[in-house]
């Protein structure tokens, strides 16, 4: 399982603690006050509660009285941060400096989209955090204040409370260790070789804290700067939290696994996944959420696939029933196949999903598979090629057809 | 900016009546107060509906539309479809309790030099009345 | 970015330099993305100008340039032609007007230069997104096709038979000359005698450019200015159909009578010895001016206006003929007692007055007169009338000529769907402009003259044929090609859903259908670039070219900064 | 006063009944209509070719997966169907389908239009939570007292236009206090009296409108009014837009299951819109701060500019709306007040051109003087 | 060989678009014109019946072509002087009066009309409002450059040699008082005469009152009472400032003196009626004619609607105007012989058109004959309705007799397609 272990030389040992009496919140977004007083960030990107509601949205702030509404950890996931940041940077770099407070998932699919040209990451400094994971959109929507008041216990009990999204209770990338360059077999890491440099310039851990402190982790020297300009010594030991990170990650990996070899059980084979998809009615919010789908326009809404009425009645005439709208499974195997090895488990498709289909969690146990077999994990490093995009000459012999022996 | 608050408003021009009485009033020296800015297209008909809902919502004041008279277009009718559009705008910001007051479609002929000074000057009157355009410290728009 | 935008101030002379601080300008524009120079000059149109902005756009290998000066209305095509001759394509231009709109109209100088400075930013965020638009050429036929074959057909088609160009003149009926070869004479002074039209018919006829197609029908057409391609049916021997490839079309179809038997006060069809003007044009024509019994009339009435209440219009011609018929009468019947019934006499021609004085010298009597009632009453016509000031009375005659309104000939809407021509409410052809372009229709290469627009009389008619063939001589020069207009509408074809409504805010009909793609086609030969269509468009398909969304909007978003 | 064909069976029965005989007889070469998938109520528009098929149709079931105007619309995007197909719809899908049409989005030809007087249908979110269960019990109850059942949705509650315009047959529901025993079905058209000869039943004469219906429109009304007045609570003007759409995850959605909203690609998702990391900036110069990704507001009305002309109130915008934004209320607002204005009823008439596709020299000539 | 140049004299509707039509043909188009801007007429009024379109916006865009096209030279202020020669190969003398003002380097800033000492009545406004010796009839007249009057400029007139305010106000060094007429000779192959109309002095018809009764107007005069661009910017007030409550229009003033109709008075009339009720729905306008000439497809109906707006047409006999103690009355017999009388504030004369000033003269240097109305006479009874009786001469517009725009336009184009098709 070489996705997310670690590569020792890489993974920092110092760092700020920060304390946080009044409130983990309070603390970061008085630091991120501070750094645009002293100028360290022209803007900050960061989820802010709209006034008089409560809804989240991601804000490029340049105002320091905005940040009192700001939540860098907000219960839900509204828009995928990376979306956001694409929204930004699509047709070009920023010439201001902006720093983007995101979950790892968000970070990871941003990092994707800058392999694809949907980001420019000039200019933007990624601040991760750790997250315990997001309430499901809908209940947060049905009673917001229930869902605070579980998603507070949720950050005080880490991966116990599992009332969060299913994805996020199962996720094993919750922080600043699955998004920094792994050693595997085919590359060694050489220090601070270009394709090894970390994406993420600052993490903030809160793991190990117990909502006292918080951990200023500086994992490039565009980090360590950061925090000079802030005037935070950054040679504080992390051991309080790296040794919780580890233990909470271990447990996540055990749940997930679990989990996956149930999940595995419900959909494999085609009549069962046809069942999963059974209620679809093809709207396509998934697509439209999923950060990593970012074509202008989704192949399965080009209208490529409308046919003449004379062949959907000879389809129909073969079952005797033909369902409408049509393909929803290809739609669904098709989009997986575009974007699975890219797929970061953020979940909102299924946030987003109005039949509440379980599409988050089956992507996420097939993008484990396949990028498994491609050795890929997707939105660590920028440098590293898309699978698709790169080859190994020796690779996937399995697949090839055997070779005439005589 | 001076201590007297001058309105932002975008005003788009058809090029054969409107912009045309436009500068025959600068022609004739007509003094107006600067707060109109001019954007000029072909026909009235070429107003997209979405370019004034973009102009309101990036923080314009008030946007005004203007074409030849009805008869007079240039391009025949382009000026009857500007007027439907304006009345879909009109009733759109009613509805939604905007302030439709900030959009408005005058005809203006080339030789109404003085008619154009004189709408264009009333209309930033009227927007001065109703103040800035909230929109602008909207961030969540 | 890598643009070389050159930015110019033009002071022209004190109007721009005196209200606006251009230094200021300068100073403030010369930052902006993009510029590489921001420079002012005394005056750019004059020739040192011209010659010092080629020179510009050489030395600093400018990519765009961007004019601050006057009216758009002024001098942007001068300017145009700078950017041509030092090879920058003229549409990576911008003018900006801050002389009308700015030095003088914002009395206040700090406003005004903010206010200058607005505008020529919004000029560089735009010009970037300019596209060098190309003038296209297109092959176009000089041959032309005449639909009708009567007086105003053959006058076009004399004006433009030639070596170097042919036409095609149709003709429904066997016969050329329409109306006019009914009629016995014309009015004197509008072509004396029928010999002059014989004349024309003939010269026609020994024309070797001039095909003429009798007893034929145009069935379908297609294409545009330069380039239509034509069906013509022909209904005798065997019916073939012919195809023909013309650059342009006239249209002239004439007109029929309205029937007077949908005005059943005057009797016509009913009571005998009651013409209609035909008819008795016709009589006359044969020279045998009788009743019914075969005696000559003794006495005679002319009633105007036959008609025009219904069709809500006065056709300007019956007036004239009508006292034509009165003196025609008193010529070939001397004694005849004539009486003329009218409304108002409508003679606008300089000497239709003179024609009617004669004939009131002559003894007709002329009678306004409304609220007819004809009666058969012992072998005689009764004819009541309210006269003016509103006293009934009435008078018994022999015969009764009823000038009846011009109204479009049968075919007329028919031709109208084929050619995709508008109608009025008439039901005549619709000019394009009734004002500024009297012959011409929405669709550039089709005209219309003589009576298929409208009532006239002869030499009007024949003028509308000249006039359209005048349009066709200096539009359709043979060898020469023609050039859109370049600032047209375009399909993005990935964008059109093929909803066609911008088809239906087309008033040039330059936009199409294409059944196989299922889009929309602009046909950039016909398209004016109004940019109606570009407003209608909820996909965003259509993109008008230098006025696009992003251009205008980069406008937009600079007025507001 | 029109034909009505009776079936002595209930309505659900009988409009089975109904199709049953239009295949078997091959009077219909398929049926377009609401079929059950599974048992925990997932419906589907399907086209059933087989009379075995029919028996999971369930036509008049009070579910709508999708608008079905927009199925049929790209049913017969590519050319016309070439052979008679009996469609089962509602009154707004129905509309909608029209109005694709006058869009040159499909094709009426061969279509045997049947509709019903429609009492509504439940949101999606009662199909997902199971709630739809006990709540469809009392559906055809209410149905019968022409009474607004509870729980449908709010769009549906609010609905006036319950008698579909333009359908060959219509059965009847609303305020049939027999439907249970027998089932009633309109001959609107010609063609729906041909294709209904030899179907069981017998035939009667009657009015589709009755006290029954207009006491029901009433009712609707008053809801409609209810529901437009609620839209006030968040205030007016930009502020409440805001709030209003302050959850919207820009995923489109609702353009996206809007039987109007008809383009393949839709300008708002379009580059055209896309923004430029200097007009960003440019953006921040005049603000504290601007909300990613951008022109949340802007594609809501924009898009009602587009197509707010044409809606037909279907509420398929709200249903599939993740985080319950009232689209639908927002837009039948606007919707009505607009048609009202150009006096025009999507849907209504096939010959009736868009609004903006068209205009009168003689209107609003106060306008611009 | 025939030379393919035009000679096109006048630069009304008829002369330009006679003009446009040739040049776009590629023929080389010299365009003379009387006075010192283009647009003949049809410039002064406000809106042309029967769709009330705004003229300025119609014909302000053929001006900025005729300024623009390479294939016409145009010489203002200039007259014909002479023309020998036949078809193919005339040869013309004209002679271009000094303008003093250069229209190369003007850009017509107006800077000069202000310091001129010098004002005068301004004719093109006709009398209604002042101008300076150095000045455009109008804003927005074309070309956009001024013209110093020497008859009146004192520096010309000798009044007063030294004075230059002009001069030292211009930055452009464009005007220059040593500018001398000129001369010039042209070779032609055809000659188009379009010098338009003027209307019948009223003066001279004292029944009528006009310059007697104070509020008495031509209808050019009021064409530019109306104008936005006129006198008043288009407000309708008298000459003492007054709104006028009852109006009166004549028709057919000097018809009978002239013997023909004019065939537009009575269209124009009406749409000074529309005008008014427009302007001041309350007042009270009667339009006094005698037959109404109103053909075509289109009039009738316009001047049904004036009719439903409650305009009085009254149809009359005889009529005259007369001032009772500060009071104008226009008395009249109707169509049914009764006397009667109507008091007006304001009375507007539909004067005859008649032919163009220098009508006469022009004939005579051409060497064409008029008809007895004075217009100039064309073969129409050869069905060649827009050809003189010289071959490669014509006539377009008003020249011709009086008629409306479209008429105008319609043998314009006609005559140079016939110039097209004997040039060819």
């Amino acid at each position: 399982m070489t996705a997310t272990q670690i590569d020792s030389n890489k993974m920092p040992t110092k760092g700020a603690i920060v304390s946080a009496e009044e409130g983990i919140n309070k603390t970061i977004v008085d630091i991120f006050k501070k750094s645009l007083e002293k100028k360290c960030f022209d803007a900050i990107l960061i989820p802010v509660r709209v006034p008089e509601t409560e809804a989240y949205a991601w804000v490029l702030l340049k105002d320091q009285s905005l940040l009192d509404e700001a939540n860098p950890l907000p219960p839900i996931i509204s828009v995928q941060g990376a979306k956001a940041l694409r929204s930004l940077t699509k047709r070009g770099k920023m010439t201001q400096n902006i720093a983007a407070i995101l979950r790892p998932c968000e970070i990871r699919a941003a990092v994707e989209l800058s392999k694809l040209k949907q980001i420019h990451l000039d200019n933007i400094s990624l601040i991760s955090i750790d997250c315990p994971g997001a309430m499901p959109l809908s209940d947060y929507l049905a009673d917001p204040e229930k869902s605070k008041k579980i998603y507070k216990n949720v950050l005080e009990k880490w991966g116990e409370n599992n009332s969060v999204r299913p994805v996020c209770h199962i996720c094993n990338r919750f922080s600043l260790p699955s998004l920094l360059p792994r050693k595997s077999e085919e590359t060694s890491p050489v220090e601070q070789d270009e394709a090894n440099l970390p994406s993420i310039d600052l993490h903030i851990g809160l793991l190990g804290g117990n909502q006292e402190k918080i951990f200023l982790i500086p994992v490039n020297p565009k980090g360590r700067k950061i925090l000079e300009e802030l005037e935070l010594k950054s040679d504080d030991s992390l051991d309080i939290w790296q040794t919780k990170v580890s233990e909470v990650q271990d447990k996540k990996e055990k749940i997930r696994k679990e989990f996956n070899l149930e999940l595995k059980e419900k959909i494999e084979g085609q009549e069962k996944l046809t069942a999963m998809f059974n209620e679809c009615i093809n709207c396509h919010n998934c697509m439209r959420v999923c950060p990593i789908c970012y074509c202008q326009q989704c192949f399965f809404d080009s209208g490529a696939l409308t046919l003449s009425p004379e062949t959907y009645l000879s389809r129909s005439e073969k079952k005797g029933a033909l369902r409408f709208p049509l393909d929803t499974m290809l739609f669904h195997l098709g989009r997986m196949s575009h974007m699975v090895l890219s797929c970061v488990s953020c979940g909102v498709c299924e946030d987003a999903c109005p039949m509440s289909i379980p599409v988050a969690q089956i992507f996420s146990l097939v993008a484990d598979q396949t990028q498994k077999s491609f050795d890929y994990a997707p939105g660590i490093n920028k440098e590293e090629p898309l699978p698709l995009q790169d080859f190994l000459e020796d690779e996937f012999h399995e697949v090839e057809t055997p070779k005439e022996v005589n | 900016m001076n201590d007297e608050y001058t309105p932002k408003i975008i005003g788009f021009l058809c090029n054969w009546c409107a912009y045309t009485g436009a500068d025959l009033a600068g022609v004739s020296r007509i003094q107006i107060t600067p707060s109109l800015r001019i954007i000029r297209v072909m026909c009235s008909g070429r107003i997209d509906p979405l370019f004034v809902l973009k102009g309101l919502l990036k923080g314009a004041d008030g946007v005004m539309m203007m074409g030849c008279h009805p008869g007079d277009c240039h391009y025949q009718k382009g000026n009857y479809s500007a007027r439907r559009r304006y009345v879909l705008l009109q009733k759109l910001f009613e509805d939604l309790g905007f302030e439709s007051e900030r959009i408005g479609l005058w005809w203006v002929s080339a030789s109404e030099g003085p008619r154009y000074a004189k709408v264009s000057s009333e209309f930033s009157e009227e927007i001065k009345k109703l103040g800035p355009n909230p929109v602008r410290e909207e961030i969540f728009i | 970015m890598n643009e070389k935008i050159g930015v110019y101030v033009c002071e022209c002379g004190p109007n721009i330099s005196e209200r606006i601080d251009i230094d200021r300008v300068l100073e403030e524009i010369s930052s902006a993305e993009g510029v590489k120079v921001a420079k002012k000059f005394g005056l750019l149109c004059s020739n040192d100008g011209k010659n010092y902005l080629a020179d510009e756009i050489k030395k600093e290998e400018l990519t765009h340039l961007v004019v601050a000066a006057c009216s758009p209305r002024e001098h942007e095509q001068t300017f145009m032609n700078v950017c041509l001759e030092a090879g920058l394509n003229p549409y990576l231009f911008q003018l900006i007007n801050i002389r009308e709109q700015c030095a003088w109209m914002i009395s206040d100088k700090e406003e005004a230069t903010r206010m200058a400075i607005k505008y020529i930013h919004a000029g560089i965020s735009r010009v970037t997104l300019h596209k060098p638009l190309l003038k296209k050429e297109l092959d176009s036929i000089p041959d032309v096709l005449i639909i009708g074959g009567g007086i105003s057909g053959i006058e076009a088609a004399l004006c433009l038979a030639g070596k170097d160009r042919k036409v095609y003149l149709v003709e429904k009926t066997e016969l050329l000359g329409g109306m006019v070869k009914k009629f016995s004479e014309l009015l004197p002074y509008q072509g004396s005698n029928l010999a002059v039209i014989e004349e024309k018919i003939e010269q026609v006829q020994n024309n070797e450019n001039v095909e003429i197609l009798t007893s034929s029908e145009v069935e379908d057409v297609r294409g545009f200015l330069g380039n239509f391609e034509a069906v013509i049916k022909s209904k005798s021997n065997g019916s073939g159909t012919k195809e023909i490839k013309i650059g342009a079309i006239i249209v002239a179809t004439g007109f029929k009578l309205f029937d007077p038997k949908n005005t059943p006060q005057f009797g016509y069809g009913k009571i005998e010895n009651v013409l209609d003007a035909l008819e008795f044009e016709e009589m006359s024509a044969s020279g045998k001016i009788l009743l019914k019994n075969g005696n000559p009339p003794k006495s005679v009435a002319l009633i105007h206006c036959v008609g025009r209440n219904e069709k809500g219009y006065c056709s300007k011609v019956c007036c004239l003929y009508s006292i034509k018929f009165a003196r025609h009468l008193q010529d070939k019947l001397p004694g005849i007692d004539v009486s003329e019934f009218y409304s108002d006499l409508c003679l606008p021609d300089k000497a239709d007055q003179d024609y009617f004085e004669e004939a009131k010298k002559k003894g007709i009597h002329f009678i306004r007169a409304d609220d007819f009632e004809l009666k058969e009453k012992d072998g005689k016509i009764n004819v009541e009338y309210k006269a003016a000031g509103g006293k009934k009375d009435s008078i018994a005659v022999d015969m009764t000529i009823l000038a009846p309104a011009m109204v479009p000939s049968e075919d007329t809407s028919k031709l109208a769907e084929i050619l995709n021509l508008p109608l009025d409410e008439t039901g005549f052809f619709k000019e394009v402009h009734e004002m500024l372009d009297p012959i011409s229709t929405p669709i550039e290469g089709v005209y219309v003259a003589g009576c298929a627009l409208g009532p006239k009389n002869i030499p009007e008619s024949i003028i509308q044929s000249q006039a359209a063939s005048g349009k066709i001589l200096s539009s359709l020069i043979p060898g020469k090609k023609i050039e859109p207009e370049v600032k047209v509408s375009e399909i993005r074809e990935e964008f059109c859903t093929g909803c066609q409504t911008c088809l239906s805010v087309c008033f040039y009909g330059a936009i199409s259908f294409d059944e196989y793609k299922g889009i929309s086609v602009v046909n950039e030969a016909i398209c004016r670039g109004c940019g109606s269509c570009v407003g209608s468009c909820p996909s965003g398909a259509i993109r008008s070219k230098h006025f696009t969304y992003p251009q205008l909007y980069r406008e937009v978003l600079q007025a507001l900064r | 006063m029109s034909n009505v064909l009776k079936i002595k069976k209930g309505v659900e029965q009988g409009a089975n009944e109904l199709l049953k005989f239009l295949l078997e007889s091959e009077k219909v070469k398929g049926i377009f209509t609401l079929r059950k998938m599974n048992e925990n109520g997932a419906v589907s528009y399907s086209l059933i070719t087989h009379p075995k098929e029919l028996q999971n149709a369930v036509p008049l079931f009070p579910l709508m997966p999708v608008n079905a105007g927009k199925i049929l619309s790209g049913f017969t995007l590519k050319k016309a169907i070439n052979e008679p197909i009996a469609a089962v719809l509602r009154s707004c899908e129905l509309r909608a389908f029209i109005e694709l049409i006058k869009r040159t989005q499909g094709s009426l030809e061969n279509f045997l239009l049947i509709s019903s007087t429609c009492g509504g249908v439940y949101p999606l979110k009662s199909l997902t939570d199971g709630t739809y269960k006990e709540q469809v019990s009392q559906y055809w109850e209410s149905a019968k007292n022409a009474e607004i059942s509870s729980d449908i949705r709010p769009t549906c509650a609010a609905c006036e236009y319950f008698i579909p315009q333009q359908a060959d047959m219509t059965i009847a529901i609303v305020g049939k206090n027999d439907l249970q025993q027998e089932c009633s079905i309109f001959l609107n058209t010609k063609k729906g009296e041909e294709f209904t000869i030899g179907a069981p039943g017998n035939i009667v004469s009657e009015d589709i409108d009755t006290k029954e219906t207009a006491k029901l429109r009433e009712k609707r009304q008053e809801q409609k009014k209810k529901l437009f007045d609620e839209l006030e609570k968040n205030g007016s003007g930009i502020k409440a837009l805001v709030k209003t759409f302050a959850a919207c995850l820009s995923c489109h959605g609702c353009s996206k299951a809007c039987p109007i909203c008809y383009c393949t690609l839709c300008d708002f998702d379009s580059k055209t819109h896309e923004y430029l990391p200097s007009s960003h900036e440019i953006e921040l110069e005049q603000k504290e701060g601007i909300r990613l990704p951008p022109g949340t507001i802007f594609f809501h009305i924009g898009r009602m500019i587009h197509m707010v002309v044409s809606c037909v109130n279907c509420g398929m915008c709200s249903d599939v709306c993740p985080v319950n934004i009232p689209v639908s209320t927002i837009f039948s607002k606007v919707g009505d007040s607009l048609q009202k204005l150009f006096d025009y009823l999507p849907g209504k008439d096939i010959e009736e051109p868009v609004p903006f596709g068209t205009y009168k020299e003689e209107e609003f000539t106060e306008i611009g003087e | 060989m025939k030379n393919p140049n035009v000679l096109v004299i006048g630069s009304g509707v008829a002369g330009m678009e006679a003009s446009l039509i040739l040049g776009e043909a590629g023929q080389k188009v010299y365009l003379i014109e009387r006075k010192s801007l283009i647009g003949g007429q049809t410039i002064k009024f406000e809106e042309v019946y029967p769709n009330m379109e705004c003229a300025t916006c119609m014909i302000a865009p053929k001006q900025q072509e005729i300024l623009q096209n390479e294939n016409i030279e145009l010489f203002l202020l200039s007259e014909v002087e002479q023309v020998k020669g036949s078809v193919g190969e005339f040869k013309v003398k004209i002679k271009k009066k000094a303008r003093y003002v250069s229209l190369a380097n003007c850009i017509g800033c107006g800077a000069c009309y202000e310091p001129c000492p010098v004002s005068l009545e301004n004719e093109f406004e006709e009398g209604l409002s002042k101008k300076k010796a150095i000045a455009v009839p109008c804003p927005g007249a074309l070309p956009n450059v001024p013209t110093i009057d020497p008859e009146n400029c004192l520096r010309l007139n000798g009044k007063k040699k030294e004075c230059q305010a002009c001069k030292e106000a211009c930055m452009f060094d464009a005007i220059n008082f040593s500018e001398k007429d000129e001369i010039l000779d042209l070779e032609v192959g055809a000659i188009l005469i379009a010098t338009g109309f003027g209307l019948l002095d009223v003066k001279n018809l004292p029944q009528y009152g006009y310059r007697k009764a104070k509020n008495v107007y031509t209808a050019m005069e009021f064409e530019r009472l109306y104008a936005a661009n006129g006198p008043t910017e288009g407000k309708l007030v008298l000459r003492d400032g007054e709104t006028p409550k009852s109006i009166a229009i004549i028709h057919c003033v000097g018809r009978s003196e002239q013997g023909y109709c004019s065939g537009v008075c009575c269209m124009y009339s009406t749409k000074f009626s529309h005008f008014l009720k427009h302007k001041i729905p309350e007042a009270k306008i009667c339009e006094f004619h005698t037959d109404l000439c109103i053909p075509g497809k289109s009039h009738q109906k316009f001047y049904q609607k004036i009719l439903n707006q409650g305009v009085d047409f009254i149809r009359f006999d005889d009529i005259k105007v007369e001032e009772k103690n500060g009071k104008m009355q226009v008395i009249y017999k109707n169509g049914n012989g009764e006397k009667a009388k109507f008091i007006a504030d304001m009375i507007i004369l539909s004067a005859a058109m008649i032919p163009g000033g220098d009508t006469e003269s022009l004939a005579k240097t051409i060497g064409i004959s008029l008809d007895k109305k004075g217009f100039f006479s064309t073969q129409s009874e050869k069905l060649s309705p827009v050809a003189t009786a010289v071959d490669g001469i014509f006539v377009a517009g008003c020249a011709e007799g009086p008629k409306d725009i479209p008429g105008s336009i319609a043998q314009a184009e006609a005559a140079a397609g016939k110039i097209l098709s004997i040039l060819r």
